[in-house]
């Protein structure tokens, strides 16, 4: 059963290889041994090199997670056909049991622990769920304060990465393997002689953990002279780094305007957990719709979910929001000239109005991404509307503990090295040489530090580079805190010991101080005993109080405080910089909604994710407008030639629809050399492009180069070119698959408030809006007396984050099938978030559908299976028997949901011994030549039936929620039994808003969906004018 | 050789052509007994093989060779090494599985409905499109079962008692192919051998070496052509025809139920029955033709296999060729009347979509061509031209069954879900593998077997005519 | 057993089936009941002419054909019924129509083998050795272009010389007695 | 023209026909017995094990109880298979240095687990939960056999699929009360060993124990021993009822009865949901 810790570590060789020496190192071994060694070899980028050396480009091949495992296919399918012998006889299996049991440990029984994921943009609660104290599955706090329970994609993905197989595993010293004690022996003394710290520089991710800020003022205090510099991508420049930000509360604001802020798309804007749900929590009754304005100049989830949505070039954006402050009447603005067409005047106007008539009910929320001025110019107009207080707070503490000008502090940085003043240079978790900007050459001032040591995860590209590395301990490995967007504290506390003994931030600093050997534990206590410490007041006995923390998962009374009154005077103090030449190319930076800043390249489920909005999956790509695309004579999947003041970078092209005009949308966090096995070689390097003074927009030029790219898009959106006659707008203007779902297939249903209130019962009423009859079958109904299982999903709070899905991924052990097999749709998720482009591609309104198995009560499915590999419940679940399972793959087709998974290939990693320690003991993982589907987390189910079972009672409503509902932020999935009429989800369903996709093939879905209603602003209703036509 | 068959001189045409019919003849003038049996056993008994044969079965040997490396490859990696995909998740094995089923039915059509008809014309062609229909089930069996994710538990379709104490689920039409394919493969091999046992008897008494002697002997199971056998004989064919016309009819009825009986737009139509059935018969008859006119070209049977067979099976593709088309029309007509949004879209989408060139392809070739062409007699009697068409037949019911398979299954209910379909190398392997296994049987048989049936064909010789003198004595 | 000695029949060879119907009807107006005609294709004249008419191949395939429909029906029955009920995407667990195929199916199929093998067993086939192949000019002709008349030993009317001479009447090719 | 085959030809030949068919039977039978076999179940098997553990020894002989080392097999899916210091606890006072415990000695001392070999393995796709098994009135020797009576442990059953549903169709057969799930010698009732049992407390919310008590001693002798001896039987009796009243106990003399009776009162859900796949396969 339990594994021993010692036989996860498979060890890389250093020494460089050839493929002769491969073939030596394989004489010895025979038989399954035999392939095993092949895999761990393939690995080791030894191996991985020598294949490029020697067969130039097929390295790929070795790379790609998929084919690399071609061997292991070989010998699964060998094994299978053995199994053709007539018996399936299993081999004999050991059992391993403990020497000393833990204590409170309960084989085969989960345990939760109270941690957080320490994030830049502030640290996520969690509770994670171990099984023998294996992390193997990552959700939000539910009873924390600012999350509630919800998680978002990168936290969920941050479980694969802890044990993601390419994590560095030993200390080196210029490719030798040493100790840490020698390190940091070494490290001490160096600094000790330097008596003041000069010469000793830090290069540090963004701090957010208070300890560490404590340790770090030890050190300072100990030798001034070093010095400190923090560096995160995606934070330097913006408002955060500074890190006071206003606390938005959405729950009061019926008008919300984002300008150029993606609060609805993941955490990588601060407190997306929070105003998602407060956002979502307004949508779920139309009797208290808010409405969302957005202005942005790249489209993202936020404005696709907007009530009215205006694209502008990232330039326009800042002399929009001064015309828009000085429309609502903030004193002191003069707006830049410039040539607003009428469309956007007449928004301009309208947007005002519906402001000043929700004058202290609306908030005004600034991009992170944009000039700083429109933050200002944010504050501006909401203390103008006297929003201040109501809809925000602004708090006086900053998450970032240690508010730093991060580019300035870089280029100082740089500047000393290359003037040979750094004598050490550590690297804490941060990785400039593949990340810093372009302009800075941090590379080349790299070479010029004396020494240079790298704390990582990885041995990345800084690593490469770096003299010393020191394997960096995952957070699910180390003790450490952090504050959450609202200032609580959380206490990250370890679930596993360090795979393969990392250390942290903590380590390396406290090493300079008095006790040197002082374990981050310690370290972290001693901040927290310090009650005065951090305005903190920690009554009572410190013990209980710590228990207490650990135990809830945050320390109680740490809360920003937030003052509620007005700025004394709201005028504007900033500039708002000149806008470029309308038909300049604008080149928009943005951190990416997968990978964010690179550091969850080799996280395969973020990889293979289908980005929002472009569905994008395994690349990042320069995103344009269809009337770019065709003005630069392009075509999708094109390669182009970015340049940006004489740097080039060459990018797959693809249409993001809704994207502004004369501008181009990058993703910073690709083209990584040093990944790992998954993350490596794909996508581009946008960093390459991107300089410290024009961080996140600038002007350049983009030219076609020859090939294509062959970028893997999980949705196709087709223009829809047919003529009136096929049910056409004849203009290649619509999506096809939009106007087929919304106009023709009644998949997607919805209405504006007014519509709603004329017809609440609009979602089932009308030709295409389509209901089931339990009346109209041949055969009887089937009875469903105990238990019923249904899901409802409310159209109108989902916001497509797809933190779903990456919770599926790792409850379900689902598999990721590399790009090659992506791009021919084969990937594997089981949830997947329809997306559907109402309108004209050139700016159209977006609906999001979590589309999963329906578990249809007449599933069509089913009936055709000849082995019934997949049968119904009685409680109405559509089981998918894996071990039944031939392959016919008949009920695929038979699905009209398409929503059924095939593994094609051998796509389940049997061999990576990390991976195992991943995967959830309740799911069978699935072999080759098997079907796979969503199940409603049926091993949820079954396990609360048993908790009941055994106190001889029913299972009581919200005792089951699934995987995508527990992580969902907006909470728009709820489960539960539909006969229990007091369910929620019973309600829910009973609710005349909700409507079964495809009813009038009445397969009776027992997912109901709840029909959107949009809350427009009756002046913009008009649909937007017509746009330049985009290429057909 | 497009006009070889016009070319001829009046004289010897005129002799094929029976006066009293202005029809061609069955069988040329001037056989007897003796002559009939001679030219058929001297193909198989001859000691020395031609060269073509032998180039030939080459060829074959070579071409199934390919088909086994694929087959082993796909067994290794999986099912992934074809196009398949989602939301397209049957492809080329499916597609090839219908066509061959259906190159099968003309032979068990020949044997048994012209039987019943007493259609005599039909004993020059049955034998061979009999060895047509197994090998053609024999590469259309294949697929049902490599198509599996995990091929080796296909016995789970079959139901046994397992240790498991699960069934096989029997509402499921595989299910149904599994017992119609099954049976239908075992009758034709029983009546095919059934319908040998006499001229094995021929073959034994002909052949001069023992080892023949001894393996036609065990073949003829000792037939010595005692009327009284010949009798129960003769009512057992009958019999197996009586059974086999149904069988031939439900087999591809319940293949087309694959796809009738599933939710897609496209598939879930109840003209599929007939229609594939027609199909069948329509690429069937046209496979008898592409081996038929070699055959007797090779072997030189034209004494046997007649311009009147050509002719026949000419008309006999018109009608079902119009069947089909009947078929293509009402499911326009449907997609149309029926109102309904799936069905229109599916059209739209079969013609216009992204693959409407297949639809061109397949309308091309199994209406525009034959439909227009065959009227004419003196074209159904160009060996050259019959030829040819039976080609364009052939590729057209190939893209009949692709366009149906793919067409429906790439852009179905949710849009979201829409995808597309790229065949592989494996796929083509796998594909042209099967012919080249049909071409090693079919020559093994044509090289070992009397591909003519000797008894039958005595039954139509002149010699075979009782006399009236001892009519009128049976009279009394 | 030990094997049968001496004379199994006489066998009077013609060149034509006239000639052999005619021989036959004779034979059996004069009262012969064991003896058999041997033709290369199926001459119903000449069974009539012997007096054979009708056989049980039909009966054979009829219970063939039953036994095979309700094996099957009754199969399907007991498994989706009795044996593991299941809830197939809402379907009622005795779908008869679904199962009427395969039982169709199996219909055809054991109608058809009892048609085949039981003709073969009703013909004492596979007989592999039969006294007439001892005749010399038998397997040259019966099975390509001769018809044979025999009547055999066990006829209470045989007698060698008699019948030998009876069958020249019907100026046959030849005569040949033929050992077991 | 002579004879191809030799007179005894016929009979061969219709010989290797029937032969033939006889085969093909005999091979359907034997491939049926083959997957049932212990070669394939292992059923009946004793594997090589570190150490040759005897249950026998320990329950009938120590009267070790099964949870003293299969600690979880109430409260999880996974019974428990005992570390080493569970050997330790008696071991080190007893029999310290038998030869048979090296293997047990070496493991405390270097801290490798022994690794022992699966009796009972299910495929990885199975999840089985001792848990509710052990709750609803399943006694450990129900699968397990009389391991008190194993020298050496090997599996009883085949604990293939037909065997599970066997009594997942009809759990009745083989339920006993809760009390009695850890004894090994619990034998089915009948008219020489008849149950009392007693409906307890059964409202919801309660583990499933408590809401019937059963007794294997007649609950009124019980009483009546309590009670002064006078009168007769009958009139102690009476009395007895009058002085402290019964529970209602039900008599029980086969193990039909009693099953159904569990059945109802364990709560156990039907066939119908027993059976089902998920149940078993996730």
């Amino acid at each position: 059963m339990s594994e021993t810790k010692n036989n996860l570590v498979t060890t890389i060789q250093p020494a460089p290889m050839t493929l002769d020496a491969v073939r030596q190192e394989l004489k010895s071994v025979k038989g399954k041994r035999y392939w095993r060694s092949v895999d761990e070899l393939a690995n080791t980028p030894e191996f991985q090199a020598a294949v490029e050396k020697e067969f130039p480009g097929s390295a790929q091949e070795w790379v790609d997670p998929v084919s690399r495992r071609g061997f292991m296919k070989l010998m699964g399918a060998s094994m299978a056909l053995a199994g053709l012998a007539g018996c399936t006889r299993q081999p004999d299996e050991p059992i391993y049991p403990y020497i000393k049991a833990p204590e409170d440990l309960i084989l085969g029984k989960p345990m939760y622990f109270a941690t957080a994921h320490p994030f830049v943009t502030g640290a996520v609660p969690l509770l994670v769920k171990t099984d023998q104290f294996r992390p193997i599955k990552i959700d939000g706090n539910p009873e924390h304060p600012y999350n509630q329970g919800s998680s978002d994609p990168f936290t969920q993905a941050t479980l694969l990465d802890l044990y993601d197989p390419d994590r560095s595993q030993h200390v080196t010293f210029r490719g030798e393997n040493r100790e840490w004690a020698e390190f940091a022996q070494e490290f001490r003394q160096k600094v000790a002689s330097t008596k003041d710290g000069t010469g000793i520089y830090f290069l540090s991710e963004t701090i957010t953990s208070p300890t560490l800020a404590r340790q770090w003022k030890a050190v300072q205090a100990a030798y001034p002279k070093a010095t400190l510099v923090q560096y995160d991508p995606a934070i330097a420049g913006t408002v955060l780094e500074a890190g006071d930000l206003p606390v938005y509360e959405l729950a009061e604001a019926d008008v919300i305007v984002s300008l150029d802020a993606d609060f609805l798309s993941g955490a990588g804007f601060p407190g997306f957990h929070k105003l998602v749900r407060e956002y979502a929590d307004r949508r779920k009754s139309p009797d208290k719709l808010n409405r969302l304005y957005s202005i942005e100049s790249t489209p993202t989830t936020t404005g696709l979910k907007a009530e009215h949505r205006l694209g502008l070039r990232a330039s326009e954006i800042p002399a929009f929001a001064a015309e828009l402050a000085k429309a609502v009447g903030v004193a002191g603005i003069e707006p830049p000239a410039y040539a607003w067409t009428d469309e956007q005047k007449k928004f301009l106007a309208a947007l005002a109005k519906d402001l000043k008539a929700h004058a202290g009910k609306s908030v005004v929320i600034p991009g992170l991404y944009q000039d700083t001025s429109v933050a200002g110019l944010a504050l501006a107009i909401n203390s103008a509307l006297g929003n201040v207080g109501k809809t925000l707070m602004v708090s006086q503490d900053a998450v970032n503990p240690l508010p730093f000008d991060q580019f300035a502090e870089l280029k100082a940085l740089v500047a000393d090295m290359n003037a040979g003043k750094v004598d050490w240079l550590v690297i804490l978790n941060a990785n400039p040489i593949y990340n810093a900007p372009a302009d800075l050459e941090f590379a080349a001032a790299f070479e010029k530090a004396k020494m240079t040591a790298h704390l990582g995860s990885h041995l990345d590209e800084t690593g490469q580079n770096a003299q010393w590395h020191i394997p960096a301990a995952h957070f699910l490995e180390s003790w450490s805190d952090a504050r959450a967007y609202d200032g609580t504290v959380s206490i990250v506390q370890p679930l596993i010991d360090p795979l393969y003994g990392g250390k942290t931030s903590h380590h390396i600093l406290q090493a300079l101080l008095d006790e040197p050997g002082l374990s981050p534990y310690d370290a972290v206590r001693q901040t927290w005993k310090a009650t005065s410490y951090w305005q903190v007041d920690v009554k009572g006995d410190f013990e209980t109080n710590w228990r207490k923390s650990l135990h809830a998962g945050w320390v109680e009374g740490t809360k920003f405080v937030t003052v509620s009154k007005p700025p004394t005077d709201a005028s504007f103090k900033g500039k708002v910089p000149t806008l470029s030449a309308k038909d300049s190319l604008e080149i928009i930076f943005r951190p990416d909604p997968n990978v964010y800043d690179g550091r969850w390249s080799n996280v395969g489920w973020l990889q293979e994710l289908p980005k929002p909005v472009t569905n994008l999956s395994w690349d990042n790509a320069a995103l344009v407008s269809g009337a770019t695309l065709t003005k630069y004579g392009l075509e999708e999947d094109d390669i182009v030639e970015l340049t940006v003041a004489g740097r080039k970078v060459n990018a797959p092209v693809i249409v993001a629809p809704g994207h502004p005009d004369n501008s181009v949308t990058v993703h910073l966090g690709y083209g990584r050399s040093f990944a790992g096995r998954v993350g490596s070689g794909a996508g581009f390097n946008a960093y390459l492009i991107r300089t410290s003074d024009a961080p996140f927009y600038a002007t350049g030029t983009m030219k076609k180069v020859e090939g294509k790219w062959g970028v893997a898009v999980t949705k196709s959106h087709i223009q829809d070119h047919r003529p009136k006659l096929f049910g056409g707008q004849g203009n290649g203007n619509n999506s096809l698959e939009a106007d087929e779902a919304i106009s023709e297939r009644g998949i997607i249903r919805y209405a504006t408030l007014a519509e709603y209130k004329a017809d609440p019962g609009f979602a089932n009423e009308g030709e295409t809006h389509t209901t089931t009859d339990k009346s109209n079958s041949l055969f009887p109904n089937w009875e469903y007396k105990d238990n019923a299982w249904g899901m409802s999903i409310d159209m109108n709070s989902c916001t497509g984050c797809n933190a779903c899905i990456v919770s599926c991924y790792a409850e379900n052990n689902i598999a990721v099938v590399g790009k090659q097999q992506v791009r021919i749709g084969r990937n594997m998720q089981w949830l997947r978030i329809d997306t559907y482009f109402e309108g004209d591609l050139a700016a159209p309104r977006a609906y999001f559908q979590p589309m999963a198995c329906q578990h249809c009560e007449n599933a069509p499915c089913e009936q055709v299976c000849p082995v019934g590999a997949t049968v119904h419940t009685p409680e109405g679940l559509n089981a998918m028997v894996y071990n039944r399972c031939v392959g016919t793959r008949y009920c695929s087709n038979n699905c009209p949901y398409k929503v059924r998974r095939f593994n094609f290939l051998l796509y389940s990693d049997y061999e990576t011994e990390s991976l195992k320690l991943l995967r959830n003991p309740d799911v069978s993982v699935r072999s080759r030549g098997v079907m796979e589907k969503c199940s409603y987390c049926v091993q949820r189910i079954s396990a609360a039936k048993i908790e009941a079972d055994k106190e001889n009672r029913a299972v009581r409503d919200g005792e089951i929620v699934t995987a995508c509902q527990q992580a969902c932020p907006a909470s728009a999935i709820t489960f539960g039994n539909i006969n229990d009429k007091q369910s929620r989800v019973a309600k829910l369903q009973a609710d005349e808003r909700s409507y079964q996709v495809l009813a009038d093939l009445n397969t009776r879905p027992r997912t109901k969906y709840v029909a959107a209603v949009l809350n427009p602003n009756s002046e913009l209703e008009a649909t937007p004018v017509e746009h330049a036509p985009a290429k057909g | 050789m497009a006009t070889g068959g016009l070319k001829e001189d009046e004289a010897t045409r005129d002799r094929r052509i029976d006066a009293a019919t202005g029809e061609y003849r069955v069988i040329a003038p001037g056989q007897t007994f003796r002559s009939v049996t001679e030219k058929i056993t001297r193909i198989v008994l001859t000691p020395d093989t031609p060269l073509g044969w032998f180039a030939l079965f080459g060829v074959g040997g070579a071409l199934a060779t390919m088909l086994m490396v694929a087959l082993t490859w796909l067994f290794l990696i999986g099912t992934g090494i074809w196009g398949i995909t989602q939301p397209a998740a049957w492809g080329f094995a499916i597609i090839n599985f219908v066509w061959w089923i259906g190159i099968g039915h003309a032979g068990t059509l020949i044997s048994a409905i012209l039987l019943l008809f007493k259609q005599s014309w039909r004993n020059s062609i049955n034998r061979f499109a009999e060895a047509m229909t197994i090998f053609a089930v024999v590469c259309a069996g294949l697929f049902p079962l490599i198509h599996l994710g995990r091929p080796w538990l296909g016995y789970w379709l079959l139901p046994y008692p397992s240790t498991m104490d699960v069934w096989p689920q029997f509402r499921s039409p595989l299910m149904w192919d599994v017992f119609a394919v099954s049976t239908y493969a075992i009758i034709s091999v029983v009546f095919w051998y059934i319908g040998m046992v006499p001229d094995f008897g021929t073959m034994r008494d002909r052949a001069e070496s023992k080892i023949a002697q001894y393996f036609y002997g065990l073949c003829s199971l000792g037939w010595r052509g005692s009327v009284r056998h010949w009798m129960r004989y003769e009512t057992a064919s009958l019999l197996l025809a009586g059974l086999a016309t149904p069988l031939v009819l439900s087999v591809h009825t319940v293949i087309s139920f694959d796809f009738a009986v599933a939710v897609l737009p496209g598939w879930h139509t109840t003209i599929f029955p007939p229609y594939f059935v027609a199909g069948a018969i329509y690429s069937g008859f046209a496979m008898v033709l592409t081996l038929a006119i070699p055959l007797r070209k090779f072997y030189h049977l034209e004494a046997l296999v007649t311009e009147r067979h050509i002719d026949n099976m000419g008309k006999v593709m018109l009608a079902t060729g119009f069947i089909v088309a009947y078929g293509y029309g009402m499911e326009i007509f449907m997609a149309w009347y029926s109102a309904s949004h799936w069905e229109a879209f599916m059209m739209w989408n079969r013609m216009f979509g992204p693959m409407g060139w297949a639809y061109l392809v397949l309308v091309t070739c199994n209406l525009a061509i034959p439909l227009t062409t065959l009227w004419s007699r003196k074209l159904r009697t160009s060996i050259g031209y019959m030829f040819f068409i039976s080609i364009v037949v052939n590729t057209g019911m190939w893209f009949e069954r692709f366009v149906i398979v793919v067409t429906s299954l790439y852009r179905d209910f949710l849009p979201s879900s829409w995808g597309t379909y790229r065949a592989t190398k494996w796929d083509y392997m796998t594909y042209v593998g099967t012919l080249g296994l049909f071409m090693f049987l079919f020559l093994l048989f044509v090289r070992f077997l009397p591909m003519i049936p000797m008894s039958e064909i005595r039954t139509m010789l002149p010699g075979a005519k009782i006399t009236a003198k001892t009519r009128a004595e049976a009279g009394d | 057993m030990p094997p049968r000695e001496g004379t199994y029949g006489l066998l009077a060879e013609f060149d034509t089936p006239g000639d052999l119907i005619r021989a036959a009807r004779q034979a059996r107006l004069d009262g012969w009941r064991r003896l058999d005609c041997y033709t290369p294709y199926p001459v119903e004249e000449a069974a009539e002419a012997i007096g054979f008419h009708r056989n049980k191949v039909p009966l054979v395939t009829l219970v063939g054909g039953l036994i095979g429909l309700v094996a099957m029906f009754a199969l399907e029955t007991w498994v989706s019924v009795w044996a593991f009920p299941l809830n197939i995407g809402g379907r009622p667990t005795y779908s008869w129509p679904a199962f009427l195929v395969p039982a169709y199916e199996w219909t055809i199929l054991f109608a058809g083998l009892s048609a085949a093998f039981g003709m073969l067993a009703l013909n004492g086939l596979p007989a592999l050795y039969h006294p007439l192949f001892n005749a010399p000019n038998f397997r040259n002709g019966a099975t390509t272009d001769k018809f044979f008349l025999c009547l055999e030993a066990l006829d209470p009317k045989f007698d060698l010389s008699k019948t030998k001479a009876y069958l020249e009447n019907f100026k046959p090719v030849s005569v040949v007695e033929v050992e077991y | 023209m002579a004879q191809i085959f030799d007179r005894s030809s016929n009979a061969l030949a219709r010989m290797s026909l029937v032969l033939t068919g006889l085969i093909a039977i005999a091979l359907g039978v034997t491939l049926d017995q083959l997957q049932r076999s212990p070669w394939v179940t292992r059923q009946g098997q004793r594997p090589d094990q570190p150490a040759p553990f005897s249950h026998k020894h320990h329950v009938q002989g120590l009267g070790v109880q099964c949870q003293y080392c299969h600690v979880t097999a109430e409260k999880s899916s996974y019974a428990g298979i005992p570390p080493t210091k569970t050997c330790m606890n008696c071991h080190a006072q007893i029999w310290t240095n038998a030869e048979l415990l090296e293997p047990v000695r070496q493991s405390w001392a270097t801290g490798e687990s022994l690794v022992w070999t699966k009796v009972h393995d299910l495929p990885d796709f199975v999840y089985f939960s001792h848990e509710i098994h052990v709750n609803k009135g399943l006694g450990c020797a129900n699968c397990h056999g009389r391991v008190d009576q194993m020298p050496l442990m090997y599996a009883q059953n085949t604990l293939q699929m037909e065997w599970c549903l066997d009594c997942h169709r009809n759990p009745a057969k083989n339920l006993r009360p809760t009390s009695e799930i850890y004894n090994n010698a619990w034998e089915k009732p009948a008219e020489d060993r008849p149950v009392w049992c007693a409906v307890g407390d059964e409202k919801t919310g309660l583990p499933t124990a408590q809401s019937v008590n059963c007794v294997t001693k007649d609950p009124a002798e019980i009483a009546s021993l309590e009670l002064p001896a006078v009168g007769t039987q009958d009139v102690a009796l009476n009395a007895g009822k009058d002085v402290l009243p019964l529970p209602k106990y039900e008599k029980f003399t086969s193990q039909d009865e009693l099953g159904h009776f569990l059945l109802d009162h364990y709560k156990i859900r039907t066939p119908k949901d027993l059976t089902s796949c998920e149940v078993c396969h996730r």
